[in-house]
């Protein structure tokens, strides 16, 4: 899998992420430039004026126009930055989820230390989840009597999701606060207790990768991690089958 | 209360429990420092885990009992401890003591000519308040199950099914924010009334602006963390559920508490104090700075009045800004469009700052002191991590860096070379001041250039990995595959670690040397303008024989047509 | 100059702010006490808000004594505003009557405050039953302990710490102002708890 | 509190009575109104009103803000306005 991370950012396989990384890369550009320009700067006055050099302060100095001009370009730049590039993706991810039809959504539900991912199955309806129900065998507490979980398939730090296709995941936790995150999709938000946060993506290319906990969520945080796979949507819909209930086959 | 007779005092009442502003300003610079290389160290033996995952710790690893490491081999539980305390030490119980209280408490009241705090016994009880906050954080580490170890932010629930060692926690924390509220109304009371004859706003010397605006942040903004506290300790103790919402299943059993709680209630709250303590922790070391570079320029600081409104709007505005520590805890776009707007707007009077400072240095007569060494090398570390933060403020760009190591790296840069070089700085600076004597030049350029070095090496690849998407407080970081091709980077942070540890001790023999064998001086070897230079060094109780009168500005170095290229606040009207 | 500190302000007010240090100094602290209170009562609006239902204050705490205790409050600020107004009027007596009686409406809230709490508690309603008596429990007893801060304070002040009366009535007289602001601080707080937690 | 002669004073204390009066009538008030079962938002604005005019009167009077140096109300400002971004902003999301 080393081919997918480097020093750099790492590979982005999601359909959004082009502007994150566009957004990082125009703010690096412009804090280099900054930098260097200030540095080089701050370099030269500590030489010209050195005491050695210029024994005799200039108890007046003039005022400078330019670092106003700066400021002012920094402010605008900002400003730039916020409306064109920061708050359009931000609606896209927020704002904007996919419709129900047209996406494949699944229920992420984190607990120390590990995600369970939870589909609808075919009727494309969530079975009833209770918190008293649920022990080892079935971490997400699925009630097996409601109908609408008799097709439900749930996995343990198994995501498969097809390629090309909105996945629209709710994110909860049961236990602490986790961070649902995968480098690759540019994905990372919280998991919290009590809530459930909707958040969604789209692949376009398949691979095998990782989930990661990005929030500190006790002694096995580090440790915390799924497998994320991006089938084609046939490789996918043989996995969805192999996992389904045996009793539908 | 005759306390002007304080030869007279017997030696518990005049270095113990002193109310001498200088020697609790002193009392604080020392417990401070010591917290710092405490929590520096306590980095260091976790930066061995980092580098090298797994393996044993060598020559002392076998020292610690077996619920820290076994056979030398750390375990999680101890490796989060180590990132929970060192975050908390280095904050509540290194920086802040030495910055407000070390500095603000020694140096203010000598700058605006006071003869002492205006609450010398607050003052006193302050000290003593931060003195048992930090043992009981220490003594946490031998009670069951040890320290913290939910982080320095302790995010409840995570907190609140913690071990003891959470409570502790809390407990000191409360006596922590009530040391730094008696301290805030006694340095605003001070400033606002106790200023010399003269001694206008407008002829403040910029540290104590910087001491004043920073004040106000101790004051209104702790009280919220007091009262976030206060529930944490209620869902602790008497089990309420302030933090803890419905249904929580932690380890496979149903949550016996009531529920109906908000986790994220906690975050609010929190970050309401902890983003205005940032600049707590940054706005005195600005002072100092200034002050440095005034003095080692030979000219007054460029844009005085930018500088004090700078200072002012950010204290201001630091109010509205917390929210983006949590952009991703599920905001809405009204919400995170807000909090990034305050957060872009907050940026600029930093780049003020920073531009005025350099702009500071043209035209002067530029000394290369140790101190001024110090503060110049603040300026561009200060400036890294200040532009880092632009992109973990924008929302989007905060999906990829959020809790990464570039988190870790942004705010290391403003407080470790940034606002320790300033305290180092302050320290070379002002020892003459508190003892009379000197400290070596050589051996404070060895410490300088070796720890400008080391500093970078441990902080710069934060960013490569951070970047790379590798997340924070992670006890063992090669379980992830896009963690791996970074992996090197944490040996040389490590390593750089380490032999920053072993750059300080030039420092810690500078300093316990200089006590006693310093170059001796005379009251003003800087030669620099400001009030506490007029005082005797070191000054005695009441500070000045008799009470200086102001009659200008605080930088009038190399006034055109006067004899000295300085002239001090204090020096009558007409002379030159 | 005044006190042998050298430190100035203490009992006369400076000259440009027209203010003593220690009236300065206590309204610092008032303002980082509105903070206090602002993060736990920004608490309760979360907290109620987010909370599935809501219990009436007045179904299941004691509103007439809860009446009573405001009652008791207020008056209590009145005779300590009125100790500042004797000691104004170099009535050293009248100072005394008037503070021991704040002090004792300050104890009775406490009594009738601990009628409350322990009302509840036979009752089995502690601060785990619910988030509404967590936060119960949490504002009114840190309030409580405001008010038992406040007694101790008052107290000092009526019979240790009135010798400073005859050494220098006026920085005696800018402690009890202190002091009432204090007082008067914690009886505004709960002007804002009692509607909030008993009738709301 | 502009002056300590003793007119001055008496006339403070005809105030601080007459406040008083007014922090009975309105708690009376308060605790009445809230037996007239209004609906919810009504009742925690009339509440909440009453409440801000008994703390007015206290602040007022007893704390002597009605009269009150500069000096007080640039400290009190800062902590009533980040007290209001507090309440607003996390009751708002």
């Amino acid at each position: 899998m080393e081919k997918y991370y480097g020093w750099g950012l790492p590979i982005d396989i999601s359909t959004h992420g082009y502007g994150i990384d566009r957004i990082i890369h125009i703010m690096h550009a412009a804090m280099a430039l900054l930098f260097i320009g200030w540095f080089v700067f701050l370099i030269y006055v500590l030489f010209r004026f050195r005491a050695r050099k210029h024994p005799v302060a200039i108890h007046d100095v003039k005022h400078f126009k330019f670092p106003t001009i700066v400021e002012v370009g920094v402010a605008v730049f900002e400003a730039i930055l916020l409306a064109a590039f920061s708050f359009p993706i931000w609606v896209h991810l927020h704002d904007q989820l996919p419709s129900k039809e047209k996406a494949l959504e699944v229920r992420v539900v984190a607990e120390q230390f590990a995600w369970n991912i939870h589909y609808p199955g075919r009727d494309g309806v969530f079975g009833r989840t209770d918190a008293k129900m649920m022990d080892a065998a079935n971490p997400l507490g699925l009630d097996k009597a409601d109908p609408a979980a008799a097709d439900d398939v749930t996995t343990i730090n198994q995501m498969h999701v097809p390629v090309d296709k909105p996945i629209l995941a709710h994110l909860s936790a049961k236990d602490v606060i986790h961070s649902f995150y995968l480098p690759v999709m540019r994905i990372k938000q919280d998991a919290v207790p009590g809530q459930s946060i909707p958040v969604w993506f789209q692949a376009k290319a398949t691979g095998d990768f990782e989930i990661a906990c990005a929030q500190l969520c006790g002694l096995g945080h580090y440790r915390m991690k799924g497998y994320f796979v991006v089938d084609t949507p046939d490789k996918f819909d043989a996995w969805f089958l192999e996992n389904e209930p045996k009793l539908l086959k | 209360m005759s306390e002007h007779a304080s030869h007279d005092l017997p030696f518990w009442r005049k270095y113990i429990f002193s109310t001498d502003h200088k020697v609790i300003g002193i009392q604080y610079l020392i417990t401070g420092l010591l917290f710092l290389l405490f929590g520096f160290i306590l980095m260091l033996i976790l930066r061995w885990q980092l580098a090298y995952p797994g393996q044993p710790l060598p020559f002392i690893g076998h020292l610690f009992p077996e619920s820290q490491m076994i056979g030398g081999i750390m375990l999680p539980e101890f490796y989060y401890q180590l990132g929970a305390m060192h975050g908390t030490i280095m904050v509540f119980l290194g920086v802040v003591p030495v910055a407000v209280g070390g500095f603000g408490n020694f140096v203010m009241p000598l700058q605006i000519g006071a003869p002492d705090m205006a609450f010398p016994k607050l003052n006193m009880m302050s000290y003593w308040l931060y003195f048992i906050g930090a043992v009981i954080m220490i003594a946490s580490f031998f009670v069951p199950g040890g320290a913290a170890q939910s982080g320095w932010t302790s995010y409840p629930p995570l907190s609140n099914i913690a071990s003891v060692g959470q409570t502790f926690w809390l407990v000191g924390m409360a006596f922590m924010i009530n040391s730094s509220l008696l301290g805030s109304i006694n340095f605003i009371t001070t400033i606002i009334q106790l200023r010399a004859p003269g001694l206008t706003f407008n002829r403040l010397p910029f540290f104590v602006w910087a001491q004043f605006v920073t004040s106000f942040l101790l004051l209104l903004a702790f009280p919220p963390l007091m009262a976030a506290s206060v529930m944490q300790l209620m869902d602790r103790v008497a089990h309420t559920s302030f933090f803890m919402p419905t249904g929580l299943v932690v380890n496979g059993a149903l949550s016996s508490v009531s529920g109906g709680g908000s986790p994220l209630l906690w975050q609010h709250l929190f970050w309401f104090l902890a983003h205005p303590e940032v600049y707590v922790l940054i706005l005195p070391a600005m002072g100092i700075v200034g002050e440095i570079i005034a003095c080692n320029t030979r000219k007054p600081l460029y844009g005085y009045k930018a500088l004090v409104y700078s200072v002012i709007y950010i204290g201001v505005l630091s109010f509205v800004v917390w929210a983006h520590h949590m952009f991703l805890t599920g905001m809405g776009t009204t919400m995170s469009a807000f909090f990034q707007v305050t957060t872009m707007i907050i940026s600029i009077p930093s780049v003020v700052i920073l531009t005025t400072f350099v702009l500071s240095l043209w035209g002067g007569s530029i000394r290369f002191s140790v101190p001024m060494l110090f503060a110049l090398a603040f300026l561009p570390m200060f400036g890294v991590g200040g532009l880092t933060g632009l992109p973990l403020g924008l929302a989007t760009a905060d999906i990829h860096l959020h809790d990464t190591y570039y988190v870790i790296g942004h705010f290391h840069y403003v407080v470790a070379p940034g606002t320790l070089f300033a305290l180092f700085a302050g320290v070379y600076y002002w020892f003459p001041k508190a003892t009379g004597r000197m400290m070596s030049d050589k051996l404070g350029r060895i410490h300088f250039f070796l720890s400008f070095i080391f500093m970078n090496g441990i902080f710069l690849p934060m960013f490569i990995m951070g970047l790379a998407g590798v997340s924070r407080r992670l006890y063992d970081p090669t379980q992830f595959a896009h963690n791996l091709s970074t992996q090197p980077l944490n040996v040389v942070m490590s390593i750089s670690a380490w032999l920053l540890g072993l750059s300080q001790i030039p420092f810690i023999i500078n300093f316990f040397g200089s006590i006693f064998r310093g170059k001796k001086v005379d009251n003003n070897p800087w030669k620099a303008t400001t009030l506490e230079w007029t005082a005797p060094s070191p000054p005695p109780h009441g500070n000045f024989a008799t009470e200086p009168h102001v009659h200008r500005g605080p930088y009038e170095y190399s006034v055109p047509g006067a004899k000295q290229d300085f002239i001090p606040q204090s020096a009558p009207e007409g002379a030159r | 100059m005044s006190g042998d500190s050298g430190i100035r302000y203490i009992s006369h007010p400076h000259p440009v702010t027209g203010v003593t240090n220690s009236k300065l100094g206590i309204w610092c602290f008032l303002a980082s006490e509105v903070m206090l209170f602002g993060g736990l009562f920004s608490a309760y609006i979360l907290l109620r808000m987010g909370a599935a239902s809501w219990p009436e204050g007045s179904a299941i705490l004691n509103v007439p004594l809860a009446t009573l205790n405001t009652m008791i409050l207020i008056t209590s600020s009145v005779t300590m505003v009125m100790s500042w107004a004797s000691l104004a009027l170099k009535d050293f007596k009248k100072y005394r009557w008037f503070m021991a009686v704040t002090i004792l409406l300050g104890l009775a809230f406490l009594v009738v405050k601990g009628f409350e709490y322990a009302h509840k508690f036979e009752h089995h309603h502690t601060p785990s039953t619910n988030t509404f008596y967590a936060i119960y429990f949490t504002l009114t007893g840190l309030h409580g302990l405001h008010v038992l801060g406040g007694i101790l304070v008052n107290t000092y002040f009526l019979f240790p710490g009135s010798a400073l009366w005859k050494k220098d009535p006026d920085q005696f007289m800018g402690r009890i102002e202190a002091a009432g602001l204090y007082w008067h601080f914690v009886d505004l707080v709960w002007i804002f708890l009692f509607p909030v937690l008993y009738l709301l | 509190m502009s002056g300590h002669t003793p007119e001055e004073i008496h006339h403070h204390v005809k105030i601080y009575i007459r406040v008083f009066a007014a922090l009975a009538a309105l708690t009376v008030l308060t605790v009445g109104v809230s037996y007239i079962k209004l609906p919810v938002m009504a009742a925690i604005l009339v509440a909440l009103f009453i409440a801000t005019i008994k703390s007015s009167l206290v602040a007022a009077f007893f704390m002597h803000l009605a009269n009150e140096k500069k000096i007080i109300y640039w400290i009190l400002l800062p902590a009533v306005a980040f007290f209001l971004v507090l309440l607003v902003l996390i009751s708002y999301s």
